[in-house]
């Protein structure tokens, strides 16, 4: 009578998940088997199929209709906002591919120390490796993962399997291997330690709760209620791990470093996808695990949030390499992101935070991309040129480039009639309606601040002249022109009519987390 | 009686967080985020025990194959640096900064 | 036929059309500029023709279309007299800016720096002829809100690309100036709709929508400081000058003769419709701000040696009378307040565009560089001397009418606040001859100065640029009663819905300001 | 008793009396927008639209006489202005008629004088534009039924003063003087535009009609201030005391804009005003009224001593025209009979003053626009007309018996005499003053021996400038006993001013007083010819008492003026542009800079030592949990 029943795996909504992965597990193989002139060519379409695929399968998932209840024995979540999320990662982890299909990005021999012949050979052999397709597809997996793991232990495998390949795609930047490698150790060091917080706090809370299951810890804490010092630190712990990875201030300090050091591709993945998939566990762990626990909580959220966005505003002023800089502004964005993630309360309070969050989430990730994209054609001798003052009187030069740079800071800054207005305008509005008007003003605030340093780059582009052995444009491969002009007209569609993508947030957010 | 346990897989955790922050080998490093796991390990079964349910020592087994599968990248990582840099120091990888 | 939206959409596409031209074809941009701009202007003249001015209606020419649902945001649009006349303002000075920048792009003139493309600067020009009808025309506050940030893009570029030495300084200053002002206004927007929970962002609607005096307060500073940076009010002006200077003279006359005016109109049309009771607890505040403005502004253009910079300040001087004018609350004085936002843009424009033509020659904006204009290019001086004039008000000149209007609606307020700031206001008629007369005579009078010495008078395009704001400046000035027609409905429209009427004399009421006792 | 009821009236030349205004309007137009195209035939067509405007004046005079008495006060409507708030019209009656003759008239005799006058200046067109534009204001001024269509006049005529004053423009002093004289006169306007706007809040209208006839009882204090303000706007415009520093140096226009405006026509404004609004706010013996009075009093003794020691001929006649306005606006503080008085005096003067003031030019453009007395001598042969002319101006203006001058100045000192001793006395002091700074004009100038410069060969004036100083000179003689002798206008200014309670007072011609003026002034002639007649004159002038330089510089009322306001004005200014860059510029810009400080600062805290990071993270953990469990347990 008590044999084991086998678990019930909902195969048809976590279909898309399986895709990427199996994805991922044909491009390992392909590096495994096939000849090596042939894997590029292999790789590249795998990999498209796969992501381009797993999209169609979320389409179908949605036509069938939202499930209502955890998939695989309630350890995965595919409900509304997963969903989304899942749409969203799969459009910017194409995009962001896109990007990636570009040699010039990427060391020729990761093994190969620089400045030796065997690197010169590696690169005269035009060597490369296809490895970071499978990797990136890895790590894009574990983003879906993570954005929709119902239980503690399966966002913990998550979080590692997003953050593995990533780090190790950190390093494989083909020039400035040193910044590159450093970027990748510091990373892999700090996120490695952050994620053992998470496993403690983890550990605490289930300590607690005695389970890992967000919703089962949520009844532990309708049954208790906030008193528990197991609970507080373990919840705190849960906290640093995820914040951590979104960037919020004092966890910050990794994001410049390795923005800059990582190859830009690499850099918009996680900067669009990253953000994202850490968003969606960020709200899973504190509305559904936590959500009894919103009075403890929502003060120090509030430190947090206020501490990220100035920092990441203020910080940004000063910086003098662009990828740094988009650095610092992306976690100002954090901040912007969390003041909707304190704007909990009622359902529908919290139906309009999420849709807030979710419609700003794929207005700044679209944007972010095409930043970065732009950001890998101004190149010079040395590789891309980061230094702010080589981007002096870019506007003269190649004015179109320049112009669309400018509309992308231009929609950083929130300027309306870009996408990135109605995102913030949907946040705080969310926000004020969540009663959160002094996080609202210190908001603008800093996003004015913030605006000084967008401003200031378009000064250098446009109204200084342009430095004599200025950085040479280079001609973008069809998939980055790709990638700009996609990124550029969702940024113009989206700040002129947002409605269709709010609906679809808003549909999404109806349904909230299922638990 | 398990407390005791807490208390080491408490103590554990801080040797291990102490130690990332005063050693400057990366290896040394990475080997005290691998304490710090293991002690969060020690917590799970001796919560698991408290509960009297399996979840804990089940989590345990997940927490090892990952940490294995970090070791595997971050060795990776590590070594590739330190051919680069002829050192395995932290803190002679600091170009990236302000 | 939907006037507005086509209004919006012609300089939209005429941008599009000029920025689309072929590389070098900068002539053929200058002209399809311009024809866009004038029939921009003919449809405005044919839609003011058919304003109905005793219609019930709060607004003609009312077109509303969905456009965010799930915000609550239409993209409404429709007039009132005092909206109609801002647009045809709008719409008369961008034909004649367009004609006087003529070669302020190609970089010929002396103090121009090596510029860049022509047709941007132009496409630029007509994208902030959309922006400026739109925020006059827009009926919702979002999109309100929306033109009122967008605009300030445009002429960010066309500060920051085409402007002089300092230009970049000047237009950041500009910029972040009014994006602060901006912002805090969005957050007023947001907490405006939540608070209503009317779930739409559309004006009428949101009439009395908010009426708790606290919430109201918050709301009103919300708005109120953006429109009073943006006007620029005392001591929010210090954007005005730099930005101003640095503009070539076309922006300029942009800038300061309509883009500021919608702080102004924000003020009338929305600080005081929506928040009536902080309107009235706030009044002392403003008119004082309002005071400081007219004199303070007064006095620094006396000590400026920059051409431009005094202009701006002379501005400054002037929108203290308008927002003295909008918070007096009195028909004459909101009347003559929403004239002065007209005539100002004429009589400054012509202002800044003679300045322009005088610094295009001699390639200094310094007072000091000039002397004796008047014997050399008497034409150039003689309309230099008309526009200043109409700048310090003279009986005749339009701006006269709007001054007298708005002194004495706030005069006729009759309590101590309002007549003492009426009549120190009037002092500013003393100061505005100074800096008019002192400034004419160092440019204009006086021996000949060598550097003047070959100036050339102005040609055919440049009076054709002039003449038009003459004749308007002359036009208006004995005969203002069209547009006045026009305003007083809207003006009345805006009194009663503030709940506030004009009290008639009394005999000796006038005793409140010796006893200073008011009543 | 009351003057009589303003009545709507149309049609008839009376209705049509704009074209008065419009017609110089219309030259001056056509003179400025034609340019050097008109300049052949440009100073023909200023005269004719001028002397068309005195035709128009005198048909309407001639059909408004034709009216009874009571009905002599007609409004003509014209078009709303500003709705609701000012509609222009036109006030025909026998003062603003008057005037209208006045303006018009010695108006269209100086335009043909420029004609000679500014024959070699090759802005004459512009002169003349000018001339017309002036012309057209004024008599908006006096015509307009209105305050606000008054004050616009008022300011007109402003400008045209201050284009004429600079007409010479490459001359720095005459820019100077011109500025001078707008911003003073603005400093009046201020004060008129305050009266307006009380007048407004306390009748609800700014017509005459609605004003005089008003059926609202307005405190006295409201009158008086009301009255007070006005009387500081005639103070301006009509160079009184305190305000009276800018006519002197006005003389740095063309002399014919001497004699027009800053003599006969413009600077009467003040006492037009008054005399408009005396009824209502400078009833006899109000507070208002007393202040015209020493206002008045003040002035004429002040120019009366300005005169008597400037060398400067035309400076000396514009102390003279202070002096004589400064008779008007004491005559006009003193009811019905006073305004009578007051207005004749006003005619008579501009009749002698435009005389002297042409003849002075007439002198100049003999010596090649020599101004300095000590350089003229003896030009009585030289300059035959111009002398006999001038001398009837002298006797006029003096008080000559039965000359204009003696009748209606003599009638101003009789009325105040019989109000108010103290003041009454003080005008014969200044009659006698006149006497002797008149006397030595004339004798600097046409008698003693020749002082001339070595290139100065005087010649007669072309006979376009001539005729004109004879047709003054006639209306120099017999004006004034014309108008005062039986009372004649009086009566027929009654309707407009009112007349006195108990008909018009007799003329007769031995009083105490009237004895005692002619007896000071033949002193004051006496020893101007002691002392400028018997003996030569030094060509350069002699240091003299402190009372001469007192004299010598205006009463010092430049210096008062620099020291009490230029001066901190210009303080003033430097220190608010100083604030205005440091102060709330400075704020703003030190907020930007220290958030940039505070940046570079912070991003030092960015080591780029991993450790460091991690030490961050680990203190940010125990923060947060620490937070938490601060929270959790309140």
């Amino acid at each position: 009578m008590n044999g084991i029943q086998p678990p019930t795996i909902e195969y048809g909504q976590l279909s898309p998940l399986l895709l990427v992965f199996g994805a991922a597990i044909v491009g390992v193989l392909i590096e495994a088997l096939a000849p090596r002139y042939l894997r590029k060519s292999l790789q590249m379409p795998v990999t498209l199929l796969g992501l381009v695929g797993a999209f169609a399968l979320v389409l179908t998932v949605v036509m069938q209709g939202v499930p209502t209840k955890a998939a695989a024995e309630g350890a995965i979540a595919v409900d509304g906002p997963a969903l989304f999320i899942w749409g969203v990662i799969l459009v910017l982890a194409v995009i962001s591919v896109l990007l990636i299909n570009d040699d010039n990005e990427f060391v020729a021999s990761a093994a190969a120390v620089p400045g030796t012949p065997e690197e010169e050979d590696a690169i005269a052999a035009g060597g490369a490796h296809t490895e970071i397709y499978p990797l990136a597809l890895f790590a894009i997996g574990g983003m879906m993962l993570f954005a929709s793991a119902n239980d503690l232990l399966i966002m913990f495998v998550a979080l590692e399997v997003m953050s593995l390949p990533l780090y190790l795609l950190c390093g494989l930047a083909r020039r400035r291997r040193l910044l590159s490698q450093e970027a990748s150790v510091k990373y892999f060091l700090l996120g490695a330690f952050s994620s053992a917080f998470f496993l403690y706090g983890m550990a605490l809370v289930y300590g607690f709760a005695g389970t890992v299951s967000l919703a089962g810890i949520s009844d532990a804490l309708g049954a208790v209620g906030g008193q528990n010092t197991l609970l507080l630190i373990g919840a705190g712990m849960l906290g640093v791990g995820l914040l951590f990875k979104i960037g919020a201030a004092p966890f910050q300090a990794w994001k410049p470093d390795v923005y800059q050091g990582a190859p830009t591709p690499i850099t918009a993945l996680m900067a669009s996808g990253t953000l994202v998939a850490a968003f969606g566990a960020v709200l899973r762990v504190f509305w559904v695990a936590l959500g009894n626990l919103d009075w403890d909580w929502r003060p120090v959220m509030w430190g947090v949030a206020i501490l990220t966005m100035v920092a990441g505003a203020v910080l940004a002023i000063t910086q003098t390499d662009i990828k740094r800089m988009l650095a610092y502004s992306s976690i100002a964005h954090a901040g912007f992101l969390l003041t909707g993630v304190i704007a909990t309360g009622a359902e529908a309070q919290n139906a309009l935070s999420l849709k807030g969050i979710l419609f700003y989430l794929v207005a700044y990730g679209i944007t972010t991309v095409g930043a970065f994209a732009v950001v890998t054609m101004v190149r010079d001798a040395g590789g891309e040129a980061g230094h702010l003052s080589r981007w002096a009187g870019l506007g003269k030069r190649s004015p179109a480039l320049a112009g669309v740079f400018a509309f992308f800071l231009l929609a950083f800054a929130g300027i309306p009639l870009t996408s990135g207005f109605f995102g913030k305008y949907a946040v705080f509005a969310a926000a004020v309606a969540g009663g959160a008007v002094p996080l609202v003003i210190v908001g603008v605030v800093s996003s004015a601040v913030a605006a000084f340093f967008y401003v200031r780059v378009i000064v250098l582009m446009f109204f200084s002249e342009p430095a004599p052995d200025g950085p040479t444009i280079a001609v973008p491969s069809v998939g980055t022109a790709g990638v700009v002009a996609i990124a550029a007209a969702a940024t113009v569609v989206l700040g002129i009519y947002p409605e269709p993508v709010l609906r679809l947030a808003e549909d999404a957010a109806s349904t909230l987390f299922i638990r | 009686m398990t407390t005791h346990y807490l208390v080491l897989s408490a103590l554990l955790f801080a040797i291990g967080a102490v130690g990332v922050l005063v050693r400057r080998n990366a290896i040394v490093i990475f080997m005290c985020v691998e304490l710090m796991l293991n002690a969060c390990n020690l917590a799970f079964v001796t919560f698991a025990r408290q509960h009297g349910n399996l979840d804990g020592q089940l989590i345990a087994f997940f927490v090892m194959v990952v940490a294995a599968a970090e070791v595997v990248v971050g060795l990776a990582i590590i070594v590739t640096i330190f051919r680069t840099r002829r050192s395995a120091s932290v803190d002679d990888a600091n170009l990236l900064k302000y | 036929m939907p006037w507005l939206p086509i209004l919006i959409a012609a300089p939209v596409l005429g941008a599009v059309g000029v920025a689309a031209l072929p590389k070098g074809s900068d002539k053929a941009a200058k002209q399809l500029a311009l024809a866009v701009s004038l029939v921009v202007l003919a449809l405005t003249l044919a839609m003011a023709f058919q304003f109905p001015l005793e219609s019930g209606k709060r607004f003609a020419f009312e077109q509303t279309y969905s456009w965010i649902p799930s915000f609550g945001v239409h993209f409404g649009v429709g007039v009132d007299g005092i909206a109609l006349v801002m647009i045809a303002l709008s719409a008369v000075l961008v034909p004649i800016v367009i004609l006087a920048s003529w070669h302020d792009a190609d970089g010929t003139g002396a103090e121009n720096p090596p510029k860049r493309s022509v047709k941007t600067y132009f496409s630029l020009l007509l994208v902030l002829e959309a922006m400026m009808i739109g925020v006059f025309a827009a009926t919702d506050v979002f999109l309100f809100y929306v033109f009122f940030e967008a605009m300030l893009i445009p002429m960010y570029f066309m500060i920051g690309s085409y402007g002089g030495a300092q230009r970049s300084y000047a237009a950041v200053k500009f910029l972040l100036y009014s994006l602060f002002g901006g912002l805090l206004m969005l957050v007023a927007v947001i907490a405006l709709y939540v608070t209503a929970g009317k779930n739409t962002f559309m004006f009428p609607e949101l009439i009395g929508a908010v009426t708790d005096p606290g919430v109201q307060k918050w709301l009103f500073l919300g708005f109120f400081i953006a429109f009073a940076i943006k006007a620029p009010l005392w001591p929010f002006h210090t954007w005005l000058p730099d930005a101003a200077a640095q503009a070539p003279a076309g922006a300029a006359v942009l800038l300061v003769g309509v883009l500021d005016k919608v702080g102004t109109y924000g003020m009338l049309r929305l600080c005081l419709e929506l928040f009536p009771q902080a309107a009235k607890d706030f009044t002392p505040l403003v008119i004082i701000l309002s005071v400081i403005g007219i004199v303070y502004g007064a006095i620094v253009a006396i000590g400026q040696t920059d051409m431009k910079r005094l202009i701006a300040y002379t501005s400054i001087s002037h929108f203290g009378f308008i927002a003295m004018g909008v918070f007096a609350m009195t028909s004459n004085a909101q009347a003559g307040a929403t004239l002065y936002m007209v005539n100002h843009g004429f009589s400054t424009g012509a202002l800044f565009l003679i300045a322009g033509f005088l610094i295009y020659r001699r390639g200094s904006a310094r007072i000091d560089d000039y002397g004796g204009v008047q014997k050399i290019a008497p034409v150039l001086a003689g309309a230099f001397l008309v526009s200043g004039l109409s700048g310090l008000a003279l009986p005749g000149l339009s701006s006269f009418v709007s001054e007298f209007m708005v002194l004495i609606g706030t005069y006729q307020r009759d309590e101590v606040l309002f007549v003492t700031s009426a009549i120190i206001g009037t002092s500013g008629v003393i100061l505005a001859a100074i800096y008019i007369l002192w400034m004419y005579k160092r440019v204009a009078n006086g021996p000949t100065a060598e550097s003047v010495s070959g100036m050339k008078d102005l040609n055919v395009r440049e009076k054709l640029v002039i003449a038009p704001l003459l004749v308007l400046i002359i036009g208006l000035g004995f005969y203002p009663k069209p547009v006045l027609d026009v305003i007083n409905p809207a003006v009345q429209h805006t009194l009663t819905s503030v709940g506030v009427q004009d009290q008639p004399p009394v005999a000796g009421v006038g005793q409140a300001d010796e006893k200073g006792a008011g009543n | 008793m009351e003057p009589a009821k303003i009545v709507e009236h149309a049609g008839g030349v009376i209705g049509a009396s704009w074209l008065m205004i419009a017609l110089p309007l219309l030259g001056a137009a056509i003179l400025l927008l034609g340019g050097r195209r008109t300049d052949r035939w440009g100073h023909l067509l200023g005269v004719a639209m001028s002397l068309a405007s005195f035709v128009v004046a005198v048909v309407t005079f001639f059909e408004l006489i034709g009216l009874p008495g009571g009905e002599r006060r007609r409004a003509v409507g014209l078009f709303e202005f500003i709705p609701g708030l000012v509609d222009m019209g036109l006030l025909i009656d026998p003062l603003s008629i008057s005037f209208a003759l006045l303006i018009t008239g010695v108006g269209s005799l100086i335009h043909i004088y420029s004609i000679g006058y500014m024959s070699h200046d090759p802005g004459r067109r512009r002169f003349f534009s000018y001339l017309n534009l002036f012309v057209a204001a004024m008599l908006l001024l006096v015509l307009s039924h209105n305050y606000v269509g008054l004050y616009i006049g008022w300011e007109g005529v402003g400008l045209a003063s201050y284009l004429l004053i600079g007409f010479w423009q490459y001359k720095p002093s005459a820019a100077t003087a011109a500025q001078k004289a707008f911003i003073v006169n603005r400093v009046g306007d201020f004060g008129l535009a305050i009266g307006i706007f009380t007048i407004w809040t306390t009748f609800g209208s700014v017509t005459f009609q609605g004003v005089f006839e008003s059926t609202l009882k307005p405190e006295q204090g409201v009158l008086t201030a009301i009255g007070l303000l006005l009387l500081l706007g005639a103070c301006g415009k009509s160079a009184q005391v305190p305000l009276q520093s800018w006519l002197l140096d006005a003389m740095e226009g063309p002399t014919p804009v001497s004699a027009l405006i800053h003599a006969a026509t413009m600077v009467t404004a003040g006492v037009y005003l008054v005399v408009r609004s005396g009824a209502v706010f400078f009833p006899e013996g109000s507070t208002a009224a007393l202040f015209a009075a020493i206002v008045g009093t003040v002035t004429l003794l002040a120019g009366a001593i300005i005169g008597m020691a400037k060398d400067d001929i035309k400076k000396g006649l514009a102390g003279s025209t202070m002096s004589q306005i400064g008779y008007m606006m004491l005559g006009a503080a003193f009811g019905p009979v006073g305004y009578a008085f007051a207005i004749g005096h006003l005619i008579t003067h501009g009749f002698f003053k435009a005389n002297l003031f042409l003849g002075a030019g007439s002198v100049m453009h003999a010596m090649n626009d020599e101004v300095n007395m000590r350089r003229y001598g003896a030009l009585r042969k030289a300059l035959p007309v111009t002398f006999y002319t001038f001398l009837i101006g002298y006797l006029a203006i003096i008080g000559f018996p039965l000359l204009s001058g003696y009748f209606t100045k003599d009638g101003i000192i009789e009325t105040v005499i019989h109000h108010n001793e103290v003041l009454g006395w003080l005008a014969v002091l200044g009659a006698g003053l006149t006497g002797f700074y008149m006397s030595r004009m004339v004798f600097m100038t046409f008698f003693g021996e020749k002082r001339w410069a070595d290139d100065a060969h005087p010649h007669e004036s072309p006979a376009v400038m001539t005729i004109p100083l004879v047709l003054l000179s006639i209306g120099s003689i017999f004006l004034g006993g014309y108008l005062v002798l039986g009372g004649r206008f009086m009566t027929f200014l009654g309707p407009a001013v009112g007349m006195p309670e108990g008909g018009v007072p007799a003329f007769h011609p031995f009083t105490v007083p009237g004895l005692a003026t002619l007896a000071l002034v033949a002193v004051g002639a006496a020893i101007a010819w002691l002392r400028y007649g018997r003996v030569p004159v030094p060509v350069t002038a002699p240091r003299g008492s402190f009372l001469t330089t007192f004299a010598r510089r205006d009463l010092y009322g430049d210096a008062l003026n620099e020291s009490l306001f230029m001066r901190p004005g210009q303080w003033l200014t430097r220190i608010a542009v100083f604030f205005d860059n440091r102060g709330v510029d400075g704020l703003v810009n030190g907020l930007a800079a220290g958030i940039g400080g505070t940046s570079g600062r912070l991003r030092r805290v960015q080591t780029g030592f991993a450790r460091s990071y991690a030490l961050s993270i680990l203190f940010g953990a125990a923060v947060v949990a620490g937070a938490l469990l601060l929270v959790g347990n309140l």
